[in-house]
């Protein structure tokens, strides 16, 4: 038997493979199309402090081997996800992260300090790569010391395992790595959407409501592994890759390029049974390349 | 209601006119239960371009064959496709989706409203929700009578009216211009519509001014079609929901139209 | 009869439609699939003043709707274009420019100026931005100093319309091209390549020698018009679009974001034929909407 | 030759074994001529997945009817929905492309050694090189006898022979092995091969060994397939060269092998 698990600070994972925030709810929502505890983890949907309506309708348009959202960070708040979804998940036998959004530091801050009294939250995703909001988001981390300054304050409230979530939407993704790395992240997941636009050449207007929006899926992929590499090389701590995975091919060629685990996330709407075929397709994998650790395929790319 | 995702088997593609189609899908196992306004979300593969799923409602169900039939009307690239698949292909369906319309009392009449491929789940509710057919109604538009389809299948269960943009067939103009609204609206207990977003406003209106219960199905640009992606929103009155788990079917009371 | 025709400071376009470097070669390659006479414009294959080999085979890579490339400017120098093919194409009745490529600025400025004694060459195209050169290339494009600097220098030789050709892999574009047009630029083109990368699962190799490479197609056609929208506010020049752009929709979408032209690029691997298509597209598309002259297009976005 | 972009017409595809087919395609108009070692680049809608065209070797033209064949091999996504096309169906070709293999003088004696989908030029030079049957002798090679197609239709062109790596059919292992080329192979005067990398390497050796004419069909990752991507080139004593336009076809001498 090969060994899946796949381990970030002390936390681990039964196998490496988690769904990506915002492609698969609270885990529930998915609950119908497969057994959520054959699941590395669970990235939920962006949190944030307070609740969001999101962006207004249209926020979606298809593209090449992908699509652009820009839901904005629709969510009921944290007080709600406490109440009402975290009783929910907290038997289930999987690792169900929290994706922490804010439009302040001082959000970021106080949303952390809530999710910390959850004993069943063994970690957070600190998103400061959301490119739909007007403020936070993206701004944050698209700057070494803006993106510093968030992982520096909630760093000091918050001691389990924290994966910074970082923008693709830079020059130098590496130094940004670097840059959260040197203010204590546990690991570094990449990449979030990359800001794009569409046009509806026949109204002449965007097709969004908001010009732009975040591209996810196969077509991204390319540039996600890039960056995964890159970032493999620059810093310690591991990489959670992620960036139009479909299937296990594509997993294990994050894994090769540097990626402790993986997240599986536009894949999930075309067909959401994919992240446990990913499982039993990486474990195939490992069979036939005799590989017995899941970990050894980390940054195994032979240049 | 348990949602899967299955290889289905085409069984029948029929052509219904210039630009509708009937597709026939068989599923290997028992069908669960499905009911007019779910809808079906499809994969596409043999065109190079597509890559989301596309949603469809179900217009009639046959659990003896365990077969469902979807109403594609060409519309874009995927539904062009889509309709060049042939008998015995297999095409991977998300299934069943969404909220279903409120069947109506025993002793309810109806108006059921449709147009464009929105006529899907009004075909399917007249069937089966059980009513006497001369308690169900139901007025079809289209541009012209060529963009009607034959709905033979679905007479016994109901009275059907047509209306069209040209006056080819039935009452010339568009659904609410038809005189069941302005002589016989106060007599429906229910008003139901599945239509192009401009027709269900019109409709809504009309029930609305008489206050008559009236549900309508809405279509939008979906990428998961299970509640995942929250790209579907519709703005009501107690905020953003989800079109395809809150939805499709909605009570106009609900709405900010 | 619409007029189709678009202008680059005192260069008269005959419509907007131009290949993109390093995608038709020389502009002969094509002419088997079209009259050339009826392209807006050519922009030749990446030129150095030396002759450059290029990158080791395998230099490509197919992805979800794109395509890596990894080719590293092969060509056989500017002394070999001005003996051996200007001659060919200086009679032809389109826009031919040359897309000037250096290691060092001083490479840049000794080629345009060489190319600076050729008639028939109305235009240059400054490419900052190939990822696929060891040295120079994208290196001067991705800040905003390095950028000015080649820019300035080249702007002192050259005075006919000079276009600089923008690196999309930046956190901020519109800076660039601000910075690119303060040095004198009468136009920028973008997008070039994205940097990508590609690997094979079974050989646990990359698949390119280069092992990163340059990112084009339809996949990334989204992120180009986002940008050229971003630039296309930012600067007074006129903007020439490009990324992905597959048919008269595409281009019409660039336009209608800011591009005053379009370049073609990978779509013609797909079908050569398309950049006439695109032009018979576009004047279609103009006399449906009454739209009189296809300048109207640029920018006409409503928000 | 110019080359052209047109929409074919696939007039037949038939399954030769278990992995191999032969797809016939019907120009509207006149064909130009088309030589063996030269290839056509095809487009392959029918899959979500594959963006660029898909290159193959002409293995057989007939000008009456303006069609010419395709031996496609299934090796990956695209090939494998490539022979799933059905007759009638439309297919966007790029031709002809590249250059062709010499052709022999009248008096010559030649040697064609082909490897999987190799095998396709090699029946096309075999057939219209102009030879006596007597002076053409075929070295095919495949793993093993299910892996071989029926070539019955060349077989008046010339002698053949078969290896296969398990002693399926013919002599057991590479077609280097086979006595042709430890025993005759100076009677030849022209070597031509096509297939694998490795197979043409060694059948190259024993060329260069012998000092023989001999010319290699390359196959390598096209990106366009006429020339202006640079995508496709191979290390020569003259410095890197298209594949596309240089080549395929190459004589040994001017690799780096
Ligand atoms: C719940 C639901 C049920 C539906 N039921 C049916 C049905 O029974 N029969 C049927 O024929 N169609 C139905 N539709 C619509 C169907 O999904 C679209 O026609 C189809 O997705 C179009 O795909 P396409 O690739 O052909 O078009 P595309 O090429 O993707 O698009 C063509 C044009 O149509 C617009 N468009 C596409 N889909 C939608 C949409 N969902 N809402 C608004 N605009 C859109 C696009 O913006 C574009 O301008 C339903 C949609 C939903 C959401
Ligand atoms: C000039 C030329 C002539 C050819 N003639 C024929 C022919 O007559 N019959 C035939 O069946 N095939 C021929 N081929 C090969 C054919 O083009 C490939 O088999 C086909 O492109 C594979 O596409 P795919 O989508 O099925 O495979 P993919 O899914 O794209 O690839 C599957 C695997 O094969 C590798 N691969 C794919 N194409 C090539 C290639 N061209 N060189 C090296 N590795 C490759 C890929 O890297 C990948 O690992 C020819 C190729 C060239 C360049
Ligand atoms: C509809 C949608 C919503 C998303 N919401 C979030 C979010 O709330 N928080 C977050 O960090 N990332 C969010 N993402 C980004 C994904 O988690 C992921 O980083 C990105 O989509 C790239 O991976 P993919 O190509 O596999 O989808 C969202 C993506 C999509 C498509
Ligand atoms: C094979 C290949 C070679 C290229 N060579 C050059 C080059 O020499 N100089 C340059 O400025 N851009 C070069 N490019 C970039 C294109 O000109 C263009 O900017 C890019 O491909 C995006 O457009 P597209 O998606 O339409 O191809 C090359 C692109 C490809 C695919
Ligand atoms: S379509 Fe994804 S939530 Fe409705
Ligand atoms: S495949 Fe493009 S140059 Fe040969």
């Amino acid at each position: 038997m090969v060994d899946l698990s796949v381990r970030i600070k002390d936390l681990t994972f039964k196998n490496p493979v988690l769904t990506a925030s915002g492609t698969c709810g609270f885990g529930e929502e998915i609950a119908d199309f497969m057994d959520l505890s054959k699941l590395g983890g669970i990235v939920m949907k962006g949190t944030t402090l307070k609740p969001r309506e999101g962006n207004d309708y249209p926020r979606m348009a298809e593209t090449p081997s992908g699509m652009l959202n820009a839901v904005g960070l629709q969510n009921k708040g944290v007080d709600n996800f406490i109440q009402n979804i975290y009783p929910n998940i907290k038997d289930i036998d999987s690792q169900f992260i929290v994706n922490v959004n804010g439009s302040t530091i001082e959000e970021y801050v106080e949303l952390t300090e809530k999710i910390n009294e959850l004993d069943k939250i063994p970690a957070i995703e600190l998103n400061i790569s959301c490119p739909n909001v007007k403020e936070g988001g993206m701004a944050f981390g698209v700057s070494c010391p803006s993106a510093e300054a968030v992982v520096r304050a909630v760093r000091k409230v918050y001691s389990k395992p924290m994966i910074v979530k970082l923008s693709p939407n830079v020059t130098n993704i590496a130094e940004i790595a670097k840059a959260v790395e040197g203010q204590g992240a546990d690991a570094v997941s990449l990449v979030n959407t990359f800001l794009g636009m569409a046009v509806d050449a026949n109204t002449r207007k965007p097709v969004l409501s908001t010009i732009t929006g975040g591209l996810s899926g196969p077509a991204i992929k390319p540039i996600a592994l890039r960056m995964v590499w890159q970032v493999y090389q620059a810093v310690k701590v591991p990489v959670v890759g992620m960036g139009g995975i479909m299937n296990a091919t594509d997993a294990i060629e994050f894994m090769l390029a540097g990626a402790s685990a993986v997240q599986v996330g536009t894949a999930i709407f075309i067909d959401p049974t994919i992240p446990v075929q990913i499982v039993s397709g990486i474990q195939s994998y490992m069979e036939t390349h005799g590989i017995q650790s899941a970990s050894e395929l980390t940054g195994s790319l032979q240049i | 209601m348990k949602k899967t995702v299955q290889e289905l088997l085409l069984v029948d593609n029929i052509q219904l006119n210039h630009d509708n189609f009937k597709l026939v899908l068989q599923a290997p196992t028992k069908l669960p239960q499905i009911f007019p306004g779910q809808f079906v979300n499809v994969e596409i593969k043999k065109a190079t371009e597509i890559f989301l799923r596309r949603p469809f409602s179900v217009l009639d169900v046959n659990y003896e064959n365990n077969t469902f039939s979807l109403l594609v009307k060409i519309l874009g690239r995927g539904s062009k496709v889509l309709t060049t698949y042939q008998s015995g292909d297999k095409i991977s369906v998300i299934f069943p989706l969404g909220s279903s319309f409120t069947l109506p009392d025993k002793n309810d009449r109806v108006l059921l409203v449709g147009g464009g491929s929105g006529v899907a789940p009004m075909l399917f509710l007249a069937k089966i929700c059980g009513l006497k057919p001369e308690n169900v109604h139901v007025i079809l538009g289209a541009r012209s009578q060529q963009d009607h389809i034959d709905i033979s299948a679905y007479k016994a269960f109901g009275n059907y009216y047509f209306t069209t943009e040209d006056g080819s067939l039935g009452e010339k103009g568009f659904v609410t211009h038809h005189p069941v609204f302005s002589q016989e609206l106060s007599s429906f207990d229910k008003v139901y519509t599945c239509g192009p977003d401009l027709m269900m406003k019109a409709v809504a209106k009309e029930a609305a001014d008489k206050n008559i219960f009236c549900e309508v199905s809405l279509e939008n640009m979906m990428a998961c079609g299970f509640g995942v992606c929250l790209c579907c929103v519709e703005k009501t009155k107690e905020g953003n929901k989800c079109v395809c788990t809150e939805g499709p079917v909605f009570n106009i009371n609900k709405l900010t139209w």
